[in-house]
């Protein structure tokens, strides 16, 4: 008998237009000692299952039909105190954001021995020893002390530790992890995962892990579902679905996730999220708006250089003065980007890779240094008409496709906007003609223009946003991280798309991420950044099959493997 | 389509639609701000021209003729043979007059300043906080007060009784930007941060422009819900400070101070010189505030 | 500022007065227990309770012996006074002469506001322990009613307590204590909430009343007194507002005493200015410089009305500028114009403004009662005659300021006598203004009457009386037909009591406790 | 820690100042004294002898100075209207505004924070819709009518309360008190609601929003997920991050409290310094206003800085903020 046995299980949500089916349908099982990956892209489901199953389903959600048992008994309508009772008891759970995930004004101990105590009955002084070992047994040194401190005290990967030592408080015979490591650097993510794989071994428990991330599946998963629109796609061994994937989506899903291992052109058939096909737009550079302005560089030159620069930030401080604080984010750095390549500059959150991005595009001022773009000093302030003109060649694509346009324009403003206020077209009408034509190439319906962004979805906004960067006609395209927010296939679609234009328009990329398998698909150069520090710089590939710095080592050994051709 | 069905089907008009409260209030405001517009057309007398008022009218009860001559008044008269109906529909004008100016007053500065200090930061920020902070430090209603005063002090003598108005509007405005002020720069902040702004730097946009076109529309919701509040909260306070004598004019009363002139008569039997005023400030007020908690709700922009 | 306290009502739950008890309660508070520092009266209504002058009224206002038992005239040079033996202060020191002569130098003393009272006094001479001459430059007829309020104060109380000069800038022992003579002694004092009074044993006069402990508590708010006045939580309130007055009398619980107060309310004109400075003709020459302008506004305004309704009928028409009840009042001219709308305008016409004119009537709104209300009255009942009248109404500490600044057309004045004589406003408000002798301190209007000039020093030093009404009576004929002031009526004076209560009601609106009796 | 004191007391004592000047240069258009002062019978001569006497001769300017200069000494000059110190008149006066803002604080609080709390735990009950509509009607009429209504309805209908006045005090040192006689009590009650209401509302608004937050807050799904009682997760949890927040206004509203005590205070008599503050606006009782003026806003400023403190005490993350 499963540990937990989910059949036919349906959970709709009442909406205004009528009922949403967020899991249709879905039946699975997880045994003990197992790890059950469940993956797919936003609004799969994958969550959802996790909290019908603990009956935290969010209002006005409800289980609509099939059932849940836990080693035959079922869970699916049991009372609230029932099911209270099974929640932490027998069923542990595992947030996204271990940041947020914790009590703030209570110390460590105190939710600890709570939690411990409330189930176990054993009493505060036994409860604080159980709290201590579990501190310890999730890796965290000096847990005798670091039991007295309150969260904030504590990093993201430590928090982490002390929510998965609540989960295992009362000892459960199964956990959902949900996202567990979404909100961590690739270096803490490894540790956890291994962690939780150990955990698992160790006290035999079942466990669900819901999570987008194929990398983290091929690490972890004993099995995998696939989740498309809430039903359940494909289920199987984590070699299978990897190597051998079956339903069509899990291929294009499978497809578009960036190999690991090798460097791939393009990605392939990313389309079976897109129902018909997109306009397909050709515009001859020769002709079009595009094309004019200020004249081309040859490849190969340095387009942009930045020379020792340095930039810290000042915090606190009033109009009464008071101790500001400094934190130097980026220190002493120098590279340059050559015409029609894609530089690359990789670091996990804090390096300073998105501040360097800021300086180049003057939006912050840099402390010290130098960055020349054609000649012209970007650390400067503009002199001539001519040479503001010319810095608007510096664009950018955002990391956020929801904060990055404004709610409150309609998507053709947003991208006639550069050139109305740059004085580029003509006439307003123009400037709307020239906006359509760009929209399109960036693959939207011609009615885009008239919608506002909360129409589109991430993909799409990100598509708007690369629009709205090509209506300054830029020759040098700053992208930081334009994918770490979207899902892999339309990750995909938008880094084709950065490829293609990149080819049609012969744009200079300067590509900012996090995720190494992306850049390895992107880069032609990589810079690798550490505590605004570049700590090593060479050819896109010579970064993974010969890296030189402990660091980039132990980055390249601690990303999530995903090689669907070795399964 | 057009703006018209865009609203009309919009989440904002479904969630009305299904709001008895909005609706209610939504509806009561409505015809007391309508019926206080168009009070010429629909008051039978007109209370504010001396000429017109006979004393002898003082008094008379709802809907009974009055002893000496005779007239019947709906909601009866008061000291001074005023039809307590008509009096009410001006006054309500006037209230609403001095509300609906005093909060733009606020809004206005509020919101340029409060803008100023996010978008400029620094000193120029602290500056204008500490303003907002010494203004907090002193109730509203001593500095409507205090405005009042000076105000009254330095209109020219033959100016008062056309000023009284204007420096009711001023002093309650000013003892009330500094919370349009907060939320607009709290709100700024956030909002300056995020990447839209940058983009708006980025193709070239000026500071002013990008305060204007790009932020402003983003909080707006804030505004607009702090704005409905602070009406219902203005005209209570022109309320009050009609009660502390300086309020609208005897002559010119709003409702204030027609419910300053009734609470003298509560005790003397008199009752509707003081209800029928006081009742209609309450729903007044109590849609606006409803109104207003309910755009709270549904805009739920995050106030400080 | 009457309504800035708020009308409130009936409180239960607290204690009856018990029996011999007996509490009052009024709007203002004494500001000072000092007999001579302020010349106000609430100060002096007061104090009468616990300081006693050379002379004093009666409950009929007639002049009758305290202090002194007797006085009589020096011929023309002034007055003689023989004092009461055998009169002990509160602190037991014994009254003679020698205490009045330190109270004559206190109370005319240049920081004591009742210095003007002896104006006329040249010199005070002590001939012995009980007798005591006034001096006054002219024949003085008056002068022992004109020092009714003149408190006697012990020399020596005040010089062991270093209050030998009243003061307004700092305060003396004398502000929060008090050693008079009086029927009552004032055993506890708590500026602005609570003063409490004791039957004094060692008083020299029969005692007619039943109390053996009387407490004051000021109550701003008159509703708030009538609710307290109904809860039995006080034996008596002064005022009642009027509008209470009838539902109050009818109740049976309390008794209304309704009475004629001195103070007699009239509109003033600016009879210097030659423009008129406020409303839709300021700038333009000051009709009201011409008689008949004035009589149209007597004419025009409907003062029965103003009575029957603001007033409820409490009140009683003015012909004049004092009350029946006082002393030298006119009989001859007890007529004041009727209400005509048709004269009024024929007026007009005839001073050439038949389509009537804007102007500016300053009024106060916490000095009298309801005077807002009559002056909004006013205000449309002008506008009835084509005057169209911009009412600006002000709390009292504003509104003399702006009458002494002349910033007015026509404004609301009310006038009670100090010595309940006629020829007191007469000299305030009709002679000419004539700062070193005093005159027409209060004539902001400027008034200007020659004959009247002439006249009031006759009248003043005149001992004879009926020559002494005679001129009056020419005076008053006078100022009614230049239309100076246009008297409306005498503001009632309205007091509640508990039915068990019976007080005394004088037109000056003092409360005097040696004539209450409870039970 | 130290240093934020300082420096909040230092644009404090500028807030003080500005307050002072604004004040000041107000006074003149509130009237002359000097006519109250007076009887009928003065005459121009008295009244620029009194003006001199009182130093309203002198530039505002001046008179602010000088008030300062005594004030520093802590000595706040003599009522024009009593001729007495008004430190002393202030001594008398204090005990029973604090007395009535502190109830009316304390019911403001309690009540708010408890029904916040049950509207925040029960969304959708008809009571909750029912609490929230009502306490609207109290921030939708001005407290003066509220003032009125009450007494109207409890003191002269029902006749259970008096409708004025502080009752019986007893005298403790030179603290009067109501708080120790049946009637003090009595009395105190429709004052404290009156004063209180609107603040109620507000807290219970605050409290209501920030706990619905907290709520939706992932430490307390995470409580959720470990099976606590509803019991700790809202009255452990929920509560202690819900207050934080609500300590800043609720703060400020004590301060207001106090101000607004003035029109509490006209309409039931209450003996207090809001009363004495409306008294010596009418008789233009220039040292006492200033004084007053004064005093709130030291109390403003006072409470404002304790809140912060406060704050800083609680909030554990502040705390590691300043020793860092």
């Amino acid at each position: 008998m499963a540990l937990l046995d989910i059949e036919n299980l349906t959970v709709e949500y009442p909406v205004r237009h009528g009922i949403f089916t967020a899991v249709d349908d879905v039946s699975l099982t997880v045994e003990r000692g197992e790890i059950l990956g469940i993956v797919g892209e936003s609004g799969a489901g994958k969550s959802t299952i996790g909290n019908a199953v603990m009956g935290l389903l969010s209002s006005p959600g409800r289980i609509a039909g099939g059932t849940v048992s836990l080693e035959g008994d079922r869970i699916d309508a049991l009372n609230a105190a029932k099911m209270r009772s099974l929640r932490g008891k027998r069923i542990g759970m595992i947030f996204q954001d271990p940041m947020t995930s914790l009590n703030p004004l209570e110390t460590i101990e105190n939710q600890l021995i709570e939690t411990i105590d409330h189930h176990l009955h054993v009493g505060t002084a036994e409860a604080k020893e159980r709290a201590i070992r579990l501190l310890e047994q999730v890796g965290i040194a000096d847990a005798p002390n670091r039991i007295k401190q309150y969260p904030h005290e504590f990093s993201g990967g430590m928090r982490q530790r002390v929510v998965i030592a609540l989960a295992l408080c009362a000892e459960p015979d199964l956990i959902i992890a949900d996202e567990p490591t979404t909100a961590l650097d690739v270096s803490i993510q490894a540790q956890i995962l291994d962690l939780i794989k150990r955990l698992c071994r160790e006290e035999n428990v079942g466990m669900i892990l819901v999570t987008h991330d194929m990398g983290v599946i091929a690490e972890t998963a004993d099995r995998v579902a696939v989740m498309y629109r809430g039903k359940l796609v494909e289920l199987g061994d984590t070699a299978q679905i990897i190597g051998q994937p079956q339903h069509p989506y899990t291929k294009v899903l499978i497809s578009a996730v960036p190999p690991s291992n090798k460097r791939i052109d393009r990605f392939t058939r990313v389309d079976y999220a897109q129902s018909g096909t997109p306009p397909k737009a050709d515009i001859d550079l020769n002709t079009h708006w595009l094309g004019d302005g200020p004249a081309r560089q040859i490849d190969g030159q340095a387009m942009l250089t930045v020379a020792s620069l340095n930039k810290v930030f000042r915090s606190g401080g009033g109009l009464f003065g008071g101790k500001a604080q400094e934190n130097h984010a980026v220190k002493d750095v120098s590279f340059h980007v050559k015409a029609g390549e894609t530089f690359g500059i990789v670091g996990e959150s804090g390096s300073g890779k998105s501040t360097i991005a800021r300086l180049i595009t003057g939006i912050h001022k840099p402390t010290s240094g130098e960055i020349h773009f054609n000649g012209d000093p970007l650390h400067e302030k503009p002199k001539t008409g001519e040479e503001i003109l010319r810095r608007r060649q510096v664009q950018m694509v955002f990391q956020d496709p929801y904060s990055s346009l404004n709610a409150r324009m309609r998507v053709g403003d947003i991208v006639a906007e550069p050139i109305r206020v740059n004085g580029t077209a003509p006439s307003t009408s123009a400037a709307r003609t020239i906006a359509a034509d760009l929209l399109a190439l960036v693959e939207l319906d011609a009615d885009a223009a008239l919608k506002y962004p909360h129409a589109f979805s991430g993909g799409q906004r990100q598509r708007i946003s690369i629009a709205r960067a090509l209506a300054s006609r830029p020759r040098f395209l700053i992208c930081d991280e334009p994918t770490s927010a979207l899902d892999v296939s339309i990750q995909a679609q938008i880094l084709n798309l950065l490829k293609d234009l990149q080819a049609k328009l012969d744009l200079t990329l300067l590509f900012i991420s996090h995720d190494l398998p992306v850049m390895r698909q992107m880069c032609d150069r990589i810079a690798v950044m550490r505590y605004g520090e570049i700590v090593e710089q060479s050819g896109g590939e010579a970064i993974f099959t010969a890296p030189q710095h402990s660091y980039t080592r132990s980055l390249i050994d601690l990303m999530p493997k995903f090689e669907p051709d070795r399964m | 389509m057009t703006r018209m069905h865009a609203f009309l089907s919009s989440d904002f008009f479904w969630k009305f639609k299904r709001s008895p409260v909005a609706i209610v209030s939504f509806t009561v405001a409505m015809i007391l701000i309508l019926s206080a517009v168009f009070a010429p057309l629909i008051a039978p007398h007109d209370p504010f021209n001396p000429g017109s008022l006979n004393l002898m009218n003082g008094f008379s009860k709802p809907m009974e003729p009055n002893q000496f001559t005779g007239d019947t008044f709906w909601l009866g008269t008061d000291d001074q043979g005023r039809d307590v109906f008509s009096t009410i529909l001006y006054g309500m004008r006037i209230s609403l007059f001095v509300g609906v100016a005093s909060v733009a007053f606020a809004l206005v500065l509020g919101v340029s300043l409060g803008l100023l200090a996010a978008m400029a930061g620094g000193r120029t920020d602290a500056i204008i906080m500490r303003l907002a902070d010494i203004q907090l430090s002193f109730p509203a209603i001593l500095i409507a007060m205090l405005v009042f005063g000076i105000a009254k002090g330095i209109t020219p003598v033959h100016l008062r009784e056309e000023m009284a108005i204007w420096v009711l509007i001023i002093s309650i405005g000013l003892s009330d930007w500094v919370q349009f002020a907060r939320v607009v720069r709290g709100s700024a902040m956030v909002e300056r941060q995020k990447e839209y702004v940058e983009a708006a730097i980025l193709i070239g946009r000026g500071p002013i422009a990008i305060a204007v076109r790009h932020i402003l529309p983003n909080i707006v919701a804030s505004v607009l819900v702090i704005a409905t509040i602070s009406l219902a909260l203005a005209i209570i306070a022109e309320a009050t400070l009609s009660f502390l004598g300086v309020g609208a004019p005897p002559t010119q009363p709003s409702l204030g101070t027609l419910i300053r002139i009734g609470q003298g008569y509560l005790f003397s039997g008199e009752w509707w010189i003081l209800f029928f005023p006081a009742g209609t400030l309450l729903a007044l007020a109590l849609s606006v505030n409803l109104l207003g908690d309910w755009l709270r709700n549904v805009l739920n922009p995050k106030l400080d | 500022m009457k309504y800035l306290l708020l009308s409130t009502a009936l409180t239960l739950g607290a204690a009856p007065a018990m029996a011999e008890t007996f509490k009052w309660a009024s709007t203002t508070d004494p500001q000072t227990m000092d007999p001579h520092a302020v010349n106000s009266a609430p100060v002096l209504g007061f104090l009468n309770n616990v300081y006693e002058g050379l002379v004093r009224r009666g409950k009929d206002m007639a002049v009758e012996g305290a202090l002194a038992e007797r006085w009589e005239p020096l011929g023309a040079d002034g007055w003689r006074f023989h004092l009461r033996q055998g009169v002990t202060f509160h602190d037991g020191s014994t009254f003679d002469a020698d205490d009045v002569l330190f109270s004559y130098e206190r109370a005319s003393s240049e920081s004591a506001d009742t210095a003007s009272w002896f104006s006329p006094v040249s010199e005070v001479r002590v001939v012995d322990d009980y007798t005591i001459d006034f001096l006054t430059n002219a024949p003085n007829p008056l002068f022992p009613s004109s020092i009714a309020n003149f408190m006697i104060m012990d020399r020596s109380w005040a010089e062991a307590n270093e209050s030998v000069v009243p003061a307004k800038d700092v305060e003396t022992f004398a502000t929060r204590n008090t050693n008079g003579t009086g029927a009552f002694q004032m055993v506890e004092r708590q500026p602005g909430l609570k003063t409490v009074l004791e039957p004094f044993d060692g008083w020299w006069g029969e005692v007619e009343h039943n109390i053996t402990r009387a407490e004051f508590t000021p109550i701003q708010n008159s509703a708030t007194a009538v609710a307290a006045l109904l809860s039995g939580e006080v034996d008596l309130i002064n005022p009642v507002p009027i509008q209470d007055a009838e539902r109050l009398g009818a109740s049976g619980a309390v008794n209304v005493i309704r009475g004629i107060e001195a103070r007699v309310i009239m509109l003033g004109f600016g009879h210097e200015a030659d423009t008129l400075k406020y409303g839709a003709n300021a700038g333009d020459p000051n009709p009201f410089r011409d008689a008949r302008v004035r009589e149209a506004v007597a004419k025009a305004v409907n003062v029965p009305a103003i009575l029957q309704t603001i007033m409820r009928g409490n009140a009683e028409p003015a012909s004049q500028l004092v009350s029946p009840a006082m002393n030298g009042f006119s009989a001859a001219n007890d007529r004041r114009p009727a209400f005509d709308i048709e004269g009024a305008k024929a007026l007009l016409a005839d001073a050439g403004y038949a389509d009537g004119f804007g102007f500016g009537l300053k009024c106060p709104n916490d000095r009298y009662l309801n005077d807002e209300a009559v002056c909004q009255a006013v205000t449309s009942m002008l506008a009835q005659i084509g005057l169209d009248v911009e009412l600006d109404t002000m709390p009292v500490s504003n509104y003399w300021p702006e009458l002494r600044a002349d910033n007015y057309d026509m404004y609301l004045l009310g006038w009670s006598p100090g010595t309940f004589d006629h020829e007191h406003p007469v000299r305030f408000l009709v002679t000419t203004p004539n700062a070193e002798k005093k005159l027409g301190s209060w004539n902001f209007g400027g008034f200007s009457n020659a004959r009247v000039d002439e006249l009031l020093p006759m009248i003043q030093s005149e001992i004879d009386p009926a020559a002494r009404q005679a001129m009056v009576d020419e005076v008053t004929a006078i100022y009614q037909s230049e239309h100076t002031y246009v008297p409306l009526y005498v503001q009632p004076l309205v007091w509640g009591t508990q039915a068990n209560v019976s007080v005394v009601q004088r037109p000056d609106n003092f409360f005097i406790l040696r004539w209450v009796t409870k039970g | 820690m130290a240093l934020y004191i300082l420096r909040r007391v230092l644009q404090s004592f500028f807030v003080l100042l500005a307050v002072g000047l604004v004040a000041f240069s107000m006074f003149r258009f509130v009237g002359d004294p000097v006519d109250n002062l007076l009887g009928q019978e003065r005459t121009q001569a008295d009244i620029e002898r009194l003006r001199d006497v009182l130093g309203l001769n002198d530039p505002f300017i001046v008179q602010y100075w000088n008030f300062l200069k005594d004030a520093v000494q802590g000595d706040l000059g003599v009522s024009f209207r009593q001729g007495r110190p008004v430190m002393d008149i202030f001594i008398e006066r204090l005990p029973a505004t604090l007395e009535l803002a502190l109830i009316s604080a304390i019911f403001a609080v309690v009540v708010g924070v408890v029904l916040g709390v049950y509207t925040a735990l029960k969304p959708k009950g008809w009571l909750t819709n029912l609490i929230l509509t009502v306490s609207l009607v109290g921030v939708s009429l001005p407290t003066f009518l509220i003032g009125i209504l009450l007494i109207y309805v409890f003191a002269v209908e029902l006749g259970w309360l008096p409708s004025f006045g502080r009752g019986e005090t007893v005298q403790i040192g030179w603290w009067t008190t109501g708080l120790l006689t049946g009637s003090g009590l009595k009395a105190l009650i429709l004052p404290a609601i009156t004063l209180g209401l609107y603040q109620m509302t507000l807290i219970m608004r605050l409290v209501r929003s920030e706990m619905t937050e907290v709520l939706g807050s992932d430490y307390i799904r995470f409580a959720r997920a470990r099976g606590l009682t509803d019991r700790s997760i809202h009255f452990r949890h929920a509560i202690k991050n819900t207050l934080i927040p609500v300590i800043t206004i609720t703060g400020l509203q004590l301060g207001s409290i106090i101000a607004f005590a003035i029109i509490t205070e006209t309409v039931f008599q209450w003996p207090g310094v809001g009363l004495l503050f409306i008294d010596s606006v009418r008789f233009v009782d220039i040292p006492v206003m200033a004084s007053y003026l004064m005093m709130i806003s030291v109390m403003f400023v006072a409470i404002n800085l304790i809140v912060d403190i406060l704050y800083v005490i609680i909030d554990p993350r502040l705390r590691a903020g300043e020793n860092t």
